[in-house]
């Protein structure tokens, strides 16, 4: 048993798990329920499988079809995909046990093969090692996403869902020119091959710019953000939280992959480039939020602020690029973790009260205690307190920048700390108030108001645990982290 | 100088033509024709390029790959169109709302 | 010699200009039904295209889903909207100023100007990977080249690639469905025509299939010709029965999957590699996948176009 | 040289397509668009024809076929629409 359990081909099950999952959910949907939790309780632990086997052998490799690269596909995962793959299988349960109670039993028939199939898209995504194959689950991604965001079949969600569509198909048409002319730059699409052959010339760089600014677009960088707040607002809360927490984080991961291993050595000035668009979206999407009047509104916004940190790292990569690899995916495990948090928690508030009007929170806090509680712990992340997920990331970001002489950047982070606090407290103040009309409030059940408060518990956790992550994604990290970490409790 | 790299810049050109029309027009029927003419050109610069084999067959990697994103092609518009229907079905007309209706 | 090289010449660039003016006239033309009209008949140009540049596996697939499937999409899909939409708004709306459709024109000029050099200093000269497909050809089980990239060495994105398609299937159902298209009652004429050419089309998609393991054609080219006679069925009038609509359906949409999946399943089992066909069984296994994929292709290219939910409740 | 011909014969369809393509922005009527839109399928059909002697690949008889097919699937798709016809705009010959 043990031996199979160690021998066992985690990173391909981990792709074939959902992907069955998702059609006996579409076959059978009158099981589609219990098929997809049970699918997605498998694939955390496919994940831990994976995850010893990296720890004990380092590096997964999977030749598709046993040609190899690059006339077949490979599969891969290091740290940094791994801890990709954890984000989405936690996360991923955690929205999973609010669905479960969420949906009505029409719209449950829908979301479970939907959400199993992206969840397969989003862990072939990050197993990817190979830029064609990876335009491919790019769309199962969009397409899966966009379903997703329509469900509920309200003139908004339909409209948003129609600007999400179009939005991310321009986008892969982009990426996949960007690929077309890698290929016939270098001869091949996989990754690894790829970087040994690539000289920068004017190919490489158009290349650059139309994989990048497809997959900015995806990511929903400022300021080709003006999909994202629309879409993450109409759509049922369990889907506005994928998308937030896993959805864009899937191309911002493929930049990132891209930037590590292909471009970082010559593109200095499109990195800058990254990085100022990144401070932009942090100050205008915080400004936004500050100004929304409704709660999933403002958490859109917010997402469009925190993908503005991603994005930082990309001017400060250039003394370690593995070391700014390592913070982005901590930064976005830890976004990903608050900001479900705070879409199911908005969610609960609104089957609680019928709206999300902030104005109208109605003394939530005595009538809800978790559900704000676990809004309350998602901010402490946001905004970047200690001992959160979100500080430890944040200041490891402001660390770099200072140590680099970036200033600016350094301000622009503080800034948006200040004003997240702004819109976080907003929300809080109002929770504690009484409506100036009170209206019925409708029971939400048990286990929505516990996944949320998970979440958001999680998402402090891993500030707890930022040496052991660090320690996955990239070893250099640990000094730092661990350091980082230590100042702030002695001081 | 061969007829690939002709094609290869009519590639080029189609997908920037689609890209315009995509931002340019309003109508959701004009968007999704804009991103099939768009799909079109970059098929065509991974076939054309493709074809700088010399006398030999072409190379059939990017056949493959255009014919699945043919496919994908259809699929999406497929879907697409059917989301276009139900929008125009409640507002009566087929463009998105602006932004500040929001 | 010589003449032929002109000719071939003048060929080439008359279709190009062709190309790039339909997709213009296409994208500008303020009637949506000449739009239409201009992007069916773009479809027939690209058609010509691949043929052009030695690719007639793709010339197959778009005359099948380019030139005739999205056209017939379209149509319907304007047939629905102009029951569902007031005919006044101008279909040439524009988004924007005038300023920024200029602003747009002059950044998309510098990027056409970028994208031509980047594509203009590409190598005259190289064979990309066709040497690595010749040399593994003998042990993919299929001779045609395409066909052994498509199910064996690129296996994996044509099994997620199966997936893509019942997604599509999936967001219209779960949009609850297109209203039925309104149509003209069925006329003894069409009924004929159909009588005739449904099997021809099917014995046209049994070729294309049987073929394409040596010769240009299998399971995509197939299934959308297979898909396309679904569509002329559904046009003349016939309906699956509400029975068919339920699990036969949704089988026949998975097939494919499933067969992608079943097989990954025991190739990692016998052979520790997803997908690894044991070279003894390789053509088998492709001819089984292809016929099955056929299947599911074909079934899903015909229900998008039906677009309506296999609920009845839905149709409210 | 009999393939210069055929190669010739298929430039001059080529051409006469650019042709067609004005019946299809003139109209008048929508059967008008439709009728010349299944005349360049005919006419690519043809071509193909020629092509496929000219380069001596039978391959692309196959690819005529397909099109002479799927040709009745948009011209069924066009004769069963209900939307009524309508009178052309002015603003339609720009």
């Amino acid at each position: 048993m043990e031996a199979i359990l160690a021998n066992a081909d985690w990173g391909v099950i981990v792709i074939l798990l959902p992907l069955t999952g998702g059609i006996v959910c579409f076959l059978w949907p009158a099981v589609s329920k219990t098929a997809g939790l049970i699918t997605v309780a498998a694939v955390v632990l496919a994940v831990a499988g994976l995850g010893r086997q990296i720890m004990e052998h380092g590096a997964y490799r999977h030749t598709v079809g046993g040609w190899g690269a690059p006339l077949g596909i490979d599969l891969f995962a290091d740290g940094l995909s791994l801890f990709m793959l954890i984000m989405t299988a936690l996360v991923g349960l955690g929205i999973s046990c609010y669905a479960k109670s969420y949906f009505n039993p029409r719209d449950a028939v829908w979301f479970w093969p939907v959400w199993l199939f992206l969840l397969a898209a989003l862990n072939a995504l990050f197993l990817a090692a190979d830029i064609f194959n990876l335009y491919v689950t790019l769309e199962l991604t969009g397409l899966a996403a966009v379903t997703l965001t329509a469900l509920t079949g309200r003139i908004d969600a339909l409209s948003s869902a129609m600007r999400y569509l179009l939005a991310m198909l321009a986008g892969s048409l982009a990426y996949l020119l960007g690929v077309a002319l890698l290929y016939h730059d270098s001869g091949s699409v996989d990754i690894a091959t790829l970087a040994q052959r690539i000289e920068p010339n004017a190919t490489v760089w158009a290349a650059l710019g139309l994989m990048s600014a497809g997959l900015a677009l995806k990511t929903a960088l400022f300021p080709l953000s003006f999909w994202l707040p629309p879409a993450h607002a109409s759509a049922p809360a369990p889907v506005s939280a994928l998308l937030s927490a896993l959805v864009v984080k899937a191309s911002f991961y493929i930049l990132l992959r891209l930037w590590l291993e292909l471009f970082a050595d010559f593109a200095e000035g499109v990195s800058t480039l990254l990085g100022l668009l990144g401070a932009a979206a942090i100050l205008w999407g915080s400004l936004q939020a500050l100004r929304q009047t409704r709660i999933k509104l403002l958490v859109a916004y917010s997402t469009v602020a925190q993908i503005g940190y991603l994005f930082l790292v990309y001017p400060l990569a250039s003394a370690s690029s593995g070391l700014a690899a390592g913070i982005a995916a901590y930064l976005a495990f830890s976004h990903a973790l608050a900001k479900s948090a705070m879409f199911l928690a908005a969610g609960n508030l609104m089957r609680f009260g019928g709206h999300d009007r902030i104005a109208d929170l109605d003394r939530a806090v005595q009538r809800l205690p978790l559900t704000v509680s676990a809004f309350a712990l998602a901010g402490v992340s946001i905004m970047g307190l200690p001992p959160s997920g979100g500080f430890t990331g944040k200041w490891l970001l402001l660390d770099a920048a200072m140590s680099q002489g970036r200033w600016d950047l350094a301000a622009v982070m503080i800034i948006g700390g200040l004003l997240a606090a702004g819109y976080i407290f907003k929300v809080l103040g109002y929770a504690f108030m009484q409506a100036k009309e009170p209206h019925d409030a409708r029971a939400v059940p048990a286990g929505m108001e516990w996944a949320a408060l998970l979440l958001a518990v999680g998402s402090i956790l891993l500030g707890l645990m930022a040496s052991e992550i660090f320690a996955l994604i990239h070893p250099d990290l640990v000094a730092n982290a661990g350091g980082a970490v230590e100042r702030v409790w002695t001081a | 100088m061969s007829h690939a790299f002709a094609y290869a810049l009519v590639g080029a050109g189609l997908f920037l033509l689609g890209l315009y029309a995509l931002v340019a027009y309003a109508h959701l029927l004009r968007k999704i024709l804009a991103l099939n003419i768009m799909g079109s050109g970059v098929f065509l610069v991974l076939v054309a390029l493709a074809k700088r084999t010399g006398d030999a067959e072409p190379d059939p990697v990017p056949h493959a790959m255009v014919i699945t994103g043919i496919v994908v092609a259809v699929s999406a518009t497929a879907l697409a169109l059917a989301l276009m229907l139900k929008v125009s079905g409640k507002t009566g007309q087929a463009v998105l709302p602006g932004r500040h209706q929001d | 010699m010589d003449v032929i090289v002109v000719l071939e010449w003048a060929f080439d660039a008359v279709l190009g200009l062709g190309l790039l003016w339909l997709a213009w006239r296409t994208l500008n033309s303020p009637d949506l039904f000449k739009a239409i009209v201009l992007f069916i008949s773009f479809g027939l140009l690209m058609a010509l295209a691949w043929v052009r540049l030695n690719a007639p596996d793709i010339a197959l697939a778009e005359a099948a889903i380019g030139a005739g499937l999205t056209g017939a999409l379209l149509l319907a899909a304007l047939a629905r909207l102009r029951t569902t939409t007031d005919n006044t708004m101008p279909a040439q709306l524009p988004a924007g100023s005038w300023f920024q459709r200029g602003l747009l024109i002059v950044l998309l000029s510098g990027s056409a100007a970028g994208l031509g050099y980047a594509v203009w200093i590409l190598p005259s000269h190289t064979s990309g990977l066709s040497m690595a497909v010749t040399a593994n050809l003998d042990v993919s089980g299929a001779r045609n080249p395409v066909t052994a990239v498509l199910l064996n060495f690129r296996g994996y994105d044509t099994m997620l690639e199966m997936i893509v398609l019942l997604l599509a299937v999936l967001g219209i159902w779960s949009l609850g469905g297109l209203p039925p298209r309104p149509e003209r009652p069925a006329v003894a004429v069409l009924d004929t025509f159909s009588r005739f050419l449904i099997p021809v089309f099917i014995l046209a998609a049994a070729y294309l299939l049987w073929v394409g393991a040596d010769a240009p054609g299998g399971a995509f080219q197939a299934g959308s010709v297979l898909g396309a006679a679904g569509v002329l069925l559904l046009l003349s009038g016939w309906r699956p029965g509400v029975r068919l609509m339920q699990w036969p359906l949704r089988l026949a949409l998975t097939i494919g999957a499933i067969t992608f999946i079943i097989l990954g399943v025991l190739t990692l089992l016998y052979e520790q590699q997803l997908l690894a066909y044991p070279v003894a069984q390789a053509g088998r296994m492709i001819i089984l996948l292809e016929s099955l994929a056929t299947v599911s292709i074909a079934v899903t290219l015909a229900i998008l176009f039906l677009g309506e939910s296999p609920d009845p409740e839905e149709k409210k | 040289m009999i393939q210069a011909l055929y190669f010739a014969l298929a430039l001059f369809l080529l051409l006469n397509l650019c042709a067609g393509l004005w019946r299809i922005l003139r109209g008048p009527t929508t059967a008008d668009r439709m009728l010349a839109a299944q005349l360049f399928g005919t006419t690519v059909v043809a071509m193909l024809l020629l092509l496929a002697q000219a380069s001596g690949n039978p391959v692309l008889r196959d690819v005529a076929l397909v099109f002479a097919l799927l040709a009745a699937v948009t011209a069924v798709a066009f004769v069963q629409r209900a939307w009524p016809e309508e009178k052309e705009s002015e603003h339609d010959l720009n």
